[in-house]
């Protein structure tokens, strides 16, 4: 801890609150272009909601594509934010402390994110609420045992969970930005959000042990939530879907896209707010450890699939692995490769994740690579199933990229908001870690 | 004027369209429906609004309506020459589904695809709405029928007065029976001439006849009583003069029962439709049947198996003898060991029939080529056996295509005053070298009764439209043995007027005439005729008795037997030699009708242009069929544009690569490549007919189809060939399961299993029914009847070709084809539809209950609690669900056609198969109003009720006496994909094929 | 209300504060407020705090939520039962993933209730016996006490090392 | 203890709002339209005690009672021309010549009445008269209401399905009959 040991506490919190500063014209800008963005993907959603769903690119037998594979980027991106704040927080791992809070925030945002999918890939969205268990005059219910209502019950939870999570880990923080602050309407917003929180002893120890809950309640909620996530292809009968190694292969990649998210997320914001003291590039080489671990899980599903497909014997496992590898859409499975585990095997060099330029770009080869993991489980083993008679290729529509732009533009409207209005990092938390000062210390 | 509204709804929607009738109380009024009728439900849901709804009473009930109830109608179809007879269901005053008359001896209650959608023709959006006549600046407009008449009237004075009588010439199809002898009469009258124009109309079967047996008539076949049926490129499960009776009969000659079944062999050069279900296809060198036949009647002579008397012998021997196989092989291409061995397979496998003389291979030489397939027959002895000379084909009467030849020349000449033309459509029927659009337009006065507006009716001085079949009264008799009724089902959709009609109300203004066509209208005329009909064959009935009789049963049913004929001297006389084909191209070039759309009378139907071609799939275009090989030397891939260049023309057109053609041969479809006829079928693929010669057969003065030789060349460019199946192989993975008649005989074949095997959870309990199916592929020859059946009855909707390409065509039952080409090529088709699983994948997924199994086996699907998550098509394992990607649209008054009982589905909804739970619902009603149990084969879904082979069986598997629990459990059954466990109600019933040699 | 004197000292260093604690806690000085920017157990072991009670609030959340999550399911399902693909209509293996579920949500939403309400956090900003600076690097220990025992209190903190010491009423 | 009192009205108000949302959707609201003709059931069915299926003809027979075609109107009309008294309906007084007078100016010009619908079902539902009035004996009045005392014809159900429901599993008398009664397909096609 030599290089932290520079910080005081007050420096903590004057270079973390300093980040709260009136934006600049080049945040107003990233900000706007950010809107622009989202209003076109609005517009293509709600295009889509007037015309009708066959404006995307679907076509027979693919029934499910770029939505549902952004449905599951999101969800998996939002794991490693959990992962990071939750799992970590468990097992004490020191280095998630300067990460951990912006970690979060993407947690919450890529879950608000991916909440939208299964509502925008829905054929009458509007009728939406029909799976949610509520009294109604129909005296219908619903169907638990579809693994669709699982989701619905799985990634809710999350979210109402990793938004307390989220807010709890925030309320000593933003109790120090509402010390600070003198404006009036900033100051009464932070007042109310720091719920008069005074750092006493009492709120400390309540603190502690539910932010300890917190942690427990969410290390198996984000196994089971990816878990559900994968058995919605698990559960069926589809080839290439139906599999057991699915949950822990969707949950490893969860982490592993998520990572790489961070990273991707991290790096520039280091450098816009300077914040070199407090993210250390022994922060980095922990993520980038994480992520050669969970890029050798991935790349071991990927060859024990194939290894399944061709051990059992199955015709249809097996015609659709050779498909995948060989049939019309082996661009993009040699691309999920190349990205998932190609790349990230230059991190074994240490040169390689100690610097910050090479770990940045690896990070966005590897977003590349897990959104495509995602399209070539659904897309590729919906167009070569069972029925050769009902094989049919898919070809992504203006609509559907639109849309995903949209929801990029979402994901970081909320950033963007999130970086200029609370704070990015854990003002509390990296005291901790920091030595206490003592008199015995000064006196040395 | 009422309207009935619904909020949201594609519902039909009544209203003031341009040419609609629009007032008057009438008989089977559909416009003052009953405003409770329920009409076609559209789904919507969620907290949609209510509709403010008017009710909408009747002025005066119509005596034969109660909302609510359907009510059926017997007629005769007129889609093609065949004449089917046809029951049509009236709801509401509104015909909404066709089905064949189970009365019918051509039909027995089966359809083709272009009878089930005669209903896109009564309904076409793009009908004429009424009388038009040219103006002053020579655009067509509209008129009323009095003026319209009165114009005609004027004309037809004025030619009289000139006495050119003579140059009037009625133009019309077959149409036989008092339509027929009414307008013989009355041009006759005039002093003018009746022409037949048939653009199929086989003359070198005919004059094969006459040469061969002194009887210049085509003859009906037995094919159900023959052991072995060879085919000489004659299409009879397509459009060979009566495709729905020979597909009947070729069924049951061909289908397997009683372990056993008749062999089928094709000769061909394109493996055509028909000849996928043959057993054997002969790929001969086009234009050398005859040989092939000769050579055959040697191998048969002189082996001494015919059974002729000696002196045909010796007179047959002569004929035949310089046609050993070994010099026919080097002709044909056909291997001398087949000839032979179809020589002895013909003789002894008795009573076998050698047929002839499809369009698509009719060359110069027809005459010739039929006249040694009926010697065949002949020296088989199955001429007067299965071969009927006693019931013969009206289709005979059509004049030749020479004979129109010579009016195009007379017309040229200016030798026609006035031209009228009935259901003929010359301007793109004829070759364009025959020049007929530049004759027309020397004729000073043309009159068009067509209902469409066509090439021809286009350049008409005035149209008369006349109404649908389903619209008029009228008789028709499509062989000897039949007189079928034709009766309005419903009042005209449009301001049209029966022929007959208006035949007979301008002869009351032409003097001369009056006394002569005295009858007030055409149905008075026609009951006149039919009183004629009574005294010949019922004398001793009442006339309102017999005739009520015979329009509620759809007409006059009678059996004529087989005549014995003897082989005429004439044959001794006829040459063989090779026909001529004109072009110097090297590759052969063969126009064949489609079964879609005949000779291009379907192509405005929208249901039979998304009917996907049994074969290749593709729909809404035109496509060249082309070998790989050839397809490989010039560089060819699937979708890429071909320019065809005969003598006569070009036309360009997608490759399609097609193992089932000879190398040296290209083939394209006809019936598209309309310049107008409707906004379904205007400039919508290519016309083959633009580049063919005008050849006829020498003989007989038929149109030789087969008579160019063109260049192929590719033109650069390429595009998507929209088709609906891309995949041809079925990857081993036993969908369409195929089974050897020496294993089914030895019994050494793989039982499938039949016990309930172990099972995590209870059996199921169904309440008195479990409903299901069995689909014997041994009989299905690919015909698409059931998909159109099924569009019909279900409400699907087209969704046009841009969408296909897209793969999104609703179409919940389909015929899956895969090539075979391991063993020769083989083509085997398998009708996929949903297979209501015991253990539906699609089930469990659904979120919100909106696909569930119901109690009676049924694989249910609420449209209206259906959120569209898609989840369920996703794991289905035969992907027989299709999606509403958007709200579909019928153009007025297409959606007069719209079945009431079922939801129309708006966007976003997931629909598929019910197995016509409406039907069955019914069924059950009836049997519960009855106090009875539903009767085996009572509840009938819309595709196995079409389909003309009898492929479909439906019932209840619980009840174990049905016939299709007992086909549930044949030898040769089996489900799709079993071993995924889905325990599908569909029982598939292998196809048997013979032993390859 | 009866008006409490409180005598407030602001600590710059956690040893220095801990010791203060120790020492008041041996004058018999029992109802001490401690602040601090983080955290510290050093802290809380002077303090010799119970354990927090926000886990009982947990346990019954979680345990509410597994009875909803097995109720809601079953009795639905029965409530109209509908066949899917021959499964049973109540399915529990499917039904224990919201039994999971609803632990996990309906556990998560009671500890934060426990927490609101343990730790009596409410949205007005801390008037009285607070200082900002107890959010940045200072700590600080609030004694409530009688008005004679003021002066006794002062001495202790000072001693301890309080950078400085205030008095409030609360 | 605010905080408390403040989250529990927050969750009374929550729950105010689902109750309301379910009382709305569940309630049996009245809708009483005005009709282009003052045409009272009240007169003819209640006071002149004509029977339902005089007029609805094909309620037995059919999946739709039937709406009396203006012949049928006439049928009785021509002979019946109502008193010129003024008829006393909701504060408004009504002549019941003049509107007797108007169904024959309609017949004079053979045109329909265009009758505003009370009783609505979706289009997606496929309800029969005849299963439930013919078979089951169903009188009209369990869903029309005492349709003879109404001057207006007025909705008395709204026809939802929840309604439906809790009667078809009312008349269920096993568990066979529950299942065929409540199998979707009965009333969704």
């Amino acid at each position: 801890m030599n290089q932290e040991s520079a910080l005081t506490y007050s420096k903590v919190n004057h270079d973390i609150i300093r980040m709260l500063d009136k934006p600049t014209v080049k945040w107003w800008s990233l900000f706007i272009f950010d809107l622009a963005v989202l209003a076109f993907g609005l517009f293509c959603f709600l295009y889509q909601v007037y015309t009708g769903l066959g404006v995307a690119g679907y076509r027979h037998p693919v029934f499910w594509a770029v939505y549902i594979t952004n449905f599951v980027f999101w969800v998996g991106i939002a794991h490693s934010g959990t992962l990071i704040s939750a799992i970590l927080y468990l097992f004490r791992a020191r280095f998630r402390m300067s990460i951990y809070r912006i970690s979060e925030a993407m947690t919450v945002f890529a879950v608000l994110t991916a909440g939208l999918f299964p509502i925008i890939h829905l054929g009458r969205p509007w009728s939406f609420y029909w799976l949610l268990p509520y009294p109604n005059q129909r005296e219908l219910w619903v169907n638990f045992r579809s693994p669709l209502l699982w989701d619905v019950f799985a990634v809710g939870t999350y979210l109402t969970v990793s938004s307390i999570f989220f807010f709890v880990g925030m309320i000593p923080d933003i109790a120090a930005i509402r010390d600070r602050v003198k404006e009036i309407p900033r100051k009464i917003i932070y007042t109310i959000l720091s719920l008069g929180w005074k750092g006493s002893t009492w709120e400390w120890g309540h603190y502690t042990r539910a932010y300890f809950y917190f942690a427990a309640f969410a290390t198996p909620l984000v196994i089971s939530v990816h878990s559900v996530v994968s058995w919605d292809f698990a559960m069926s009968n589809v080839p290439g879907w139906h599999s057991t190694i699915f949950p822990p292969y969707f949950v490893a990649g969860a982490i592993f896209s998520g990572l790489a998210m961070v990273i991707t997320l991290v790096v520039p914001i280091r450098k816009i707010f300077h914040l070199e003291e407090f993210i250390t590039i022994a922060n980095f080489e922990g993520m980038a450890k994480m992520i050669i671990l969970t890029s050798l899980i991935v790349t071991y599903a990927y060859v024990v699939e194939f290894f399944m497909a061709w051990y059992s014997g199955n015709p249809y496992e097996w015609g659709q692995f050779m498909y995948r590898a060989k049939g019309d859409y082996a661009l993009f499975y040699w691309i999920m490769i190349f990205c998932n585990s190609v790349v990230p095997l230059l991190l074994w060099f240490k040169k390689v994740r100690t610097n910050i330029k090479a770990l940045f770009i690896i990070s966005l080869f590897i977003n590349i690579g897990m959104w495509f993991e995602r399209f070539n489980i659904i897309v590729i083993s919906l167009s070569h199933d069972f029925e050769p008679g009902g094989w049919g290729l898919y070809r992504v529509s203006w609509v559907e990229l639109g849309v995903t732009a949209g929801s990029f533009a979402w994901f970081f409207m909320f950033f963007l908001l999130f970086i200029k209005i609370l704070p990015a990092l854990s003002i509390s938390e990296i005291k901790e870690i920091l030595p206490a000062p003592t008199r015995e210390a000064k006196a040395r | 004027m009422s309207e009935i509204k619904k909020g949201g709804s594609t519902k039909p929607v009544l209203s003031k369209g341009e040419g609609l009738i629009t007032g008057g109380i009438k008989r089977r009024d559909f416009l003052k429906i009953l405003g409770v009728v329920g009409g076609t439900a559209a789904i919507t849901g969620g907290c949609s609004p209510e509709p403010v709804e008017k009710i909408i009473p009747y002025v005066i009930p119509p005596d034969t309506i109660i909302p609510g109830i359907p009510k059926w109608y017997a007629s005769t179809c007129m889609e093609c020459p065949a004449g089917c007879g046809i029951l049509v269901k009236n709801r509401e005053g509104r015909a909404i589904k066709i089905e064949g008359n189970p009365l019918s001896p051509i039909n027995s209650g089966g359809t083709c695809a272009r009878g089930q959608a005669a209903l896109q023709g009564l309904y076409n959006p793009d009908r004429i709405g009424g009388p038009h006549t040219r103006n002053s600046s020579g655009r067509l407009e509209p008129t009323a029928w009095d003026e319209a008449e009165s114009i005609l009237v004027e004309k037809i004075k004025e030619i009289r007065s000139k006495g050119n009588g003579n140059k009037i010439v009625f133009l019309t199809n077959n149409i036989s029976g008092s339509l027929n002898r009414l307008i013989d009469d009355w041009v006759n009258a005039l002093g003018g001439r009746h022409i037949v124009y048939e653009t199929f109309s086989h003359e070198p079967l005919k004059e094969a006849n006459r040469i061969s047996f002194g009887i210049n008539k085509i003859p009906t076949y037995h094919i159900e009583e023959t052991k072995y049926l060879l085919s000489f490129g004659a299409d009879m499960l397509e459009t060979w003069l009566s495709p729905v009776q020979y597909a009947r009969k070729f069924s049951e000659m061909h289908g397997y029962k009683n372990k056993s079944m008749g062999k089928f062999v094709q000769v061909e050069p394109r493996l055509s439709l028909t000849g996928v279900s043959a057993d054997e296809w002969i790929a001969i060198r086009p234009g050398t049947e005859a040989f092939l036949a000769l050579g055959i009647a040697n191998a048969i002579l002189s082996e001494g198996a015919a059974s002729v008397t000696s002196g045909e012998a010796d007179k047959l021997n002569r004929l035949v003898k310089d046609y050993k196989p070994d010099v026919v092989s080097l002709i044909t291409e056909v291997p001398t060991e087949t000839i032979t061995r179809i020589a002895k397979e013909f003789v002894e496998s008795r009573p076998s029939l050698a047929l002839g003389g499809g369009a698509a291979n009719t060359s110069s030489k027809s005459t010739e080529t039929l006249v040694a397939i009926n010697i065949l027959n002949y020296i088989a002895g199955n001429v007067g056996d299965t071969v009927n000379f006693g019931d013969t084909l009206t289709l005979s009467n059509a004049n030749s295509f020479r004979e129109i030849a010579s009016l195009v020349d007379s017309m040229s000449k200016g030798e026609v005053e006035l031209l009228l033309i009935y259901n003929v459509n010359p301007s793109f029927t004829l070759p364009k070298t025959l020049r007929f659009d530049e004759a027309l337009k020397k004729v000073p006065f043309v009159v068009s009764f067509s209902s469409f507006m066509d090439e021809t009716t286009e350049q008409a001085n005035l149209v008369l439209p006349d109404h649908t079949t389903l619209e008029k009264w009228g008789d028709y008799t499509p062989q000897d043995s039949v007189y079928g009724v034709i009766q309005p089902i419903m009042d005209p959709v449009f301001n049209t007027k029966s022929i007959g009609d208006v035949i007979l109300s301008i002869s009351k203004k032409i003097e001369g005439l009056e006394s002569q066509f005295s009858s007030n209208t055409f149905y008075d005329y026609l009951r006149d005729s039919w009183r004629g009909i009574q005294t010949r064959l019922a004398p001793d009935k009442d006339f309102e008795a017999f005739w009520t009789d015979k329009v509620e049963r759809g007409g006059i049913y009678r059996e004529i037997a087989p005549i014995q004929v003897r082989l005429s001297q004439e044959v001794s006389t006829v040459s063989f030699s090779e026909p001529k084909f004109e072009g110097e191209g090297a590759i052969y070039f063969m126009a064949y009708p489609s079964y879609r759309y005949y000779d291009g009378r379907g192509a405005n139907k929208p249901w039979l242009q998304e009917l996907p071609d049994a074969i290749t799939t593709a729909v809404w275009d035109t496509w060249v069929e082309i070998n790989p090989e050839t397809a490989r030397k010039i560089g060819v891939k699937e979708g890429d544009f071909l320019s065809i260049e005969s003598p006569y023309g070009n036309i360009t057109t997608q490759a399609y690569i097609y193992k089932g053609i000879r190398p040296d041969t290209i083939a394209v479809p006809i019936g598209l490549g309309h310049k107008s006829y409707g906004r379904y079928a205007q400039n919508r693929g290519v016309n083959p007919i633009e580049i063919l010669p005008v050849l006829t057969d020498e003989a007989s003065g038929g149109f030789a189809w087969l008579s160019t030789k063109v260049n192929v060349s590719k033109t650069g460019k390429r595009e998507q060939l929209v088709k609906t199946q891309d995949s041809t192989s079925q990857e081993g993975r036993g969908i369409a399961q195929a089974i050897t008649l020496k294993e089914l005989e030895s019994g050494v074949h793989e039982q499938h299993e039949l016990g309930e095997k172990f099972d995590m959870y209870p059996p199921q309990k169904y309440i008195k029914h479990r409903w299901g199916m069995s689909i014997d592929l041994s009989k299905c020859i690919g015909c698409g009847a059931c998909v159109t059946a099924c569009y019909a009855e279900n409400n699907i909707p087209v969704v046009g070709k841009g969408q296909v390409a897209k793969r999104r065509e609703m179409s919940w039952i389909r015929i899956e084809r895969f090539y075979h080409e391991d063993n020769g090529f083989d083509i085997r088709f398998i009708p996929m539809l949903c297979q209501h699983c015991g253990n539906a994948p699609c089930e469990p997924v659904c979120p919100v209950y909106a696909t569930y199994h119901n109690h009676e086996g049924l694989n249910a699907m609420i449209y209206n609690r259906c959120v569209g998550t898609r989840y369920c098509s996703n794991n289905c394992t035969y992907k027989v669900r299709r999606f509403n990607w958007f709200t579909y649209n019928w153009p007025e008054p297409l959606n007069w056609q719209l079945n009431p009982d079922v939801s129309v589905r708006t966007k976003g909804v997931m629909e598929k198969c019910t197995f016509c739970v409406q039907r069955i619902r019914f069924g059950e009603d009836r049997a519960r109003d009855e106090e009875r149990n539903v009767r085996d084969g009572e509840i009938i879904p819309a595709c196995a009720q079409a389909c003309p082979t009898k492929v479909i069986v439906f019932g209840d598997l619980k009840d174990g006496e049905s016939t299709v629990s007992h086909l549930a459990k044949d030898e040769r059954g089996y489900r799709v994909l079993q071993e995924v466990n889905t325990q599908p109600a569909i029982t598939y019933l292998k196809k048997v094929t013979w032993d390859k040699a | 209300m009866i008006k409490e004197q409180g005598v407030f000292g602001i600590f710059s260093y956690i040893d220095s504060t801990v010791q203060a604690i120790k020492k008041l806690r041996e004058a018999d000085f029992k109802n001490l407020r401690v602040f601090s920017p983080f955290p510290s157990h050093e802290i809380e072991e002077a303090l010799e705090r119970r354990e927090s009670i926000v886990r009982f609030f947990t346990l019954t959340g979680a345990t509410l939520g597994a009875l909803c999550g097995l109720t809601l399911t079953i009795l639905t399902s029965l409530d109209w039962p509908i066949r899917t693909s021959a499964k049973p209509i109540v399915s529990l293996p499917p039904f224990m993933i919201f039994v999971f579920e609803l632990t996990v949500l309906f556990g998560s939403l009671a500890t934060l209730l426990g927490l609101l309400i343990n730790s009596r956090l409410r949205r007005n900003a801390p008037r009285v016996m607070y200082d900002p600076r107890f959010s940045e690097d200072k700590f600080g220990i609030a004694v409530v006490c009688k008005i004679e025992d003021i002066r006794k209190v002062e001495e202790i903190l000072k001693l301890s090392g309080a950078d400085e010491v205030q008095f409030e009423g609360i | 203890m605010k905080k408390l009192l403040k989250g529990c009205s927050g969750v009374l108000l929550l729950s105010l709002i689902f109750l309301g949302f379910y009382l709305y959707t569940a309630e049996s609201s009245t809708k009483a339209p005005e009709q282009p003709i003052f045409f009272s059931h009240k007169i003819h069915s209640g006071d002149n005690q004509i029977p339902c299926q005089y007029c609805h003809s094909y309620v037995t027979e059919s999946t739709m009672p039937g709406i009396p075609s203006m012949q049928k109107c006439m049928g009785c009309h021509t002979f019946i021309a109502g008193k010129d008294e003024e008829y006393k309906y909701d504060g408004k007084a009504i002549n019941i010549q003049k509107e007797i007078q108007k169904v024959k100016e309609y017949w004079d010009k053979k045109q329909p009445i265009s009758w505003i619908r009370v009783n609505y079902l979706p289009d997606f539902v496929y309800f029969t008269h005849k299963r439930h009035v013919l078979r089951e004996g169903i009188e009209c009045k369990t869903c029309h209401g005492e349709v003879e005392k109404m001057d207006v014809v007025q909705r008395v159900y709204r026809l939802q399905m929840g309604w439906c429901v809790s009667c078809h599993q009312e008349k269920a008398k096993d568990g066979d009959e529950l299942t065929k009664l409540k199998d979707c397909l009965t009333c969704h096609k």
